[in-house]
């Protein structure tokens, strides 16, 4: 018999089982918190998130709204000021996952959040970058979660805000003290993963219930599969029901005029 | 030695049209009763320097003070876009605003340097990223040691830091706890400084390691109770997070945006 | 996740003879307890790094566990010279010892600069001073922005890091208080840590912006009371400034000294 | 009638009152912080002193023996990490006045405290620089205290530690964000500033009882004397008060084992 769920639960439920206790990660606001938070509260309790705000090693009861929220410093070990996160936690190799979230991703896993179109006339303006670039570089490794579809993974990002692969697959060839880049990037359709040895994003494994048409027709490039192409376990009762009392907790905390 | 002035003598005597401006604060501290204040007294072309441009920035640039931003991530956090920005950006409305857009990371040490008097930051930095071909302050050096190529940028050196902090005591040593973000770099880093706190005490009630800017290392305080709101205070008041994201139906709107403006800051004076 | 060992342990297993070693704590928490430790399994060849190569590097020196010392001020503060430390340098006793000196502003640069995983530190130094002459790990580099001709050291990256604070939780999280030195930066620019405390509490009792190393950027943790004697430990015991002055008789002399050692390090074992 | 004080009396307190409450000064150990601290508790109760081991804005009630003495911290407004003190508060410009010793110092103010003889086979090897090297050029100016004697005031010193004015006098000139270096020289016998043109140490005033040839015997230099020489005020009964009880503070706390 099978549980209900929708397709963003079983993306936050996959995105979350990427981490692991031993992971020191440096956490993306919206959907990488709440993978990240939902490791933390099912299999991974002792996962270390970190926000760049300064707040190292925070246990949030309810996910922030922004990235500095009152939650995340009053459940820290502790918290440092922005500069020495920056130079210290990220840049001196402390972090061995950075979780990020983007607006683009191309087939390179290059990450775009800067805008659409032209830099100079730009049809929509996105934030900008703010810590993924060195985040992408400076982590041992990445993690990327984000909803599939034509308008999100494209060809060729508008902008490389944030490494991935480069335009070529080849940016991180040579690069002293670097990370691994991107190794996995889960969506509400599949879980991709890069080449080996090209750097293209494949699908290495399909959500349940989702088919390969659906992967295709959310994609703007011609997704490649991999040959060993595996089912993505479902979410379990318990991953489910700690993932909608987080999300139960966050609205209402979220809600009302403080 | 801070001068204790109303907030209103303090954004009157220390900032002038066409200065640069950073007013910071990660999320938390947020000096919004300044940004208030400065848009009551219609000060013009200012260059705005935050990692961070949120609501304050929005509804500056809204009312046309600035000419320039440097930032680093310009969203309503956790909410969407900043309206007002965009439409300075790809409309031109009040004014046309320049932009030129940082990493956090080149943000946070460009901070750094300007606090520790340095006229560069080096960082491990922009590796693959294309915006050092969108901003021209970004150069890279190579290290006299290992040869290692790393990103370089100007450090910051504002005429005017503007920060909200939790309290001051009567000589005006200053207390910023919690997200203490890049506050104090910037205070250290600019040639005045204008800090508003929640109350003014007796005793700071520091720890031994706590995060003070001492009385001679800021040019003046205004006490503005509520003064980070709608950000938050830790220890005075949380986030209203609700008007966060009320924001986004205000900002949308040019008129309603200066509906806003009218009802909750021209028509409210600072103390 | 840091391992709780004892100091014999951590020492035999974490520091091996050639290691370049980093014993901080400025005239604060000076890991005294560490450093006997490491007399008595005759570590060698050690390369040792301190900005104030007190008490606890001449009795090192004059056990022959180095082989040069990276300095910055090396004295007895307020008492006089380190006769072990001359002795070395300037006859060869117990061995030769190679140095190479910096300048505090330097050192503390270098150290910032490892735990920020750069390969080198920026700063307006060494203007006009003899220093460069004499180390030719000084070099200068312009600033692609103003020209400015500015210092640049090699950072400091080194094997072992040993520090000595207050107190730790039983999860291996640490906390420094008061004079905090270089410490966090050491143990974050070392590819490995001992840390002794004080001792292991349920609770840390640490205060929001507190100096705390998580367990997982410390390797060993050691409880080793009164570890920093005769240097201090805030909110633990006070300097023994008598001793201080006490060691300028005992260290004058290779006899006294060596009595003194005997007596006081080798026939002390650590727990 | 006259109160009767030693050299060393006359100069802490020629030191002292070269302090104003106004003044931001980095302290160094030794005579330096004894006058500093006289300073404080007497004319100059705002004088801002700070300590190179992070202690900012500090009141200590006894001496320190060492730069990082409990007391240093505990009496401070807050206690920042070393890196920060030389990055922020010296290097970024807030020190009005760097107030140092010397082993050595020759006729152009230039201070040796690294080694007398030659640097590879020193006669005798001394601490070395420590702070001055930066504090002399990056603190707005520099006081010294030291002792008048031929070893100590040399035409040229063995090693230059810590720029004064250069071997010739022009060290500063055409440097960008450099101090204006040292514009007050304090021994027992007399006050020394430099020449105005040439940057050389020039006797301004001889402390009382003192005489041209004291000055000259204890001079490695031709020593030259201002046009307008004057005669250093004597003591008060308060300051030799003050300066005295401070001294027996100090020294009953720091003869005991602790």
């Amino acid at each position: 018999m099978s549980l209900e769920f929708t397709a963003s639960e079983m993306m936050s439920v996959t995105a979350a089982r990427a981490l692991t206790s031993d992971m020191t990660c440096f956490v993306g606001i919206g959907l990488p918190s709440e993978a990240a938070n939902l490791a933390r509260l099912t299999h991974a309790p002792d996962v270390t998130l970190i926000y760049e705000s300064g707040t190292l090693q925070t246990k949030p009861d309810v996910l922030p709204l922004s990235i500095g929220d009152g939650e995340l410093c009053e459940s820290a070990l502790t918290t440092v000021g922005v500069p020495e996160m920056f130079r210290y936690w990220l840049q001196g190799g402390h972090i061995s996952v950075g979780f990020l979230g983007t607006a683009q991703i191309d087939r390179y896993a290059n990450l775009n959040t800067t805008l659409i179109g032209d830099y100079r006339e730009p049809k929509v303006r996105l934030p900008g970058g703010g810590g993924a670039p060195e985040i992408a570089t400076n982590a041992k490794e990445v993690f990327i979660t984000v909803k599939h579809s034509r308008r999100t993974f494209v060809k060729d990002v508008d902008f490389v805000t944030t490494v991935g692969f480069g335009r070529d697959g080849k940016a991180r060839d040579n690069v002293p003290n670097i990370g691994r880049g991107p190794t996995v990037v889960i969506t509400d359709l599949c879980i991709l993963k890069p080449d080996p040895d090209t750097k293209e994003l494949v699908v290495t494994s399909l959500h349940p219930n989702v088919t390969r048409e659906d992967v295709i027709d959310a994609t703007g490039w011609e997704i490649r599969f991999a040959d060993q192409l595996d089912t993505t376990q479902e979410p379990s009762a318990k991953e489910l029901d700690i993932l909608r009392d987080l999300k139960a907790r966050t609205n209402a905390h979220h809600s009302g005029h403080q | 030695m801070a001068e204790f002035l109303s907030l209103k003598e303090a954004v009157s005597r220390y900032i002038s049209n066409g200065d640069t401006v950073c007013m910071e604060g990660f999320t938390h501290l947020i000096p919004f009763a300044a940004g208030h204040e400065i848009i009551r007294q219609e000060k013009r072309d200012l260059t705005l320097i935050r990692m961070t441009p949120d609501l304050v920035y929005d509804q500056m640039i809204g009312a046309g003070c600035a000419r320039k931003l440097i930032f680093s991530w310009g969203g309503n956090p956790g909410v969407g876009s900043l309206h007002r920005l965009r439409d300075a950006v790809e409309k031109g409305w009040p004014n046309k605003l320049e932009i030129l857009e940082h990493s956090h990371a080149a943000m946070a040490c460009a901070y750094e340097a300007g606090a520790a008097g340095l006229p560069l930051a080096v960082l491990r930095g922009y590796v693959g990223s294309d915006l050092p071909k969108v901003n021209d302050q970004i150069k890279f050096i190579e290290c006299p040691f290992t040869g290692e190529r790393l990103a370089a940028v100007p450090s910051v050196r504002p005429d005017v830091a503007v920060i909200h902090a939790q309290r001051a005591d009567r000589k005006g040593n200053v207390l910023i706890e919690g997200i203490i973000g890049i506050q104090k770099e910037v205070v250290l880093a600019a040639k005045r400084s204008i800090v508003t706190v929640e109350e003014v005490v007796d005793d700071l009630g520091a720890s031994v390691n706590a995060c003070v800017l001492p009385s001679w290392a800021v040019t003046a305080i205004a006490e503005a109770p509520k003064g980070a709101s709608p950000s938050y205070a830790l220890g005075y008041y949380d986030r209203d997070n609700v008007f966060y994201k009320e924001w986004d139906g205000i900002a949308r709107d040019r008129d309603t945006f200066q509906n806003w403006l009218k009802d909750n800051v021209f028509e409210k004076g600072a103390a």
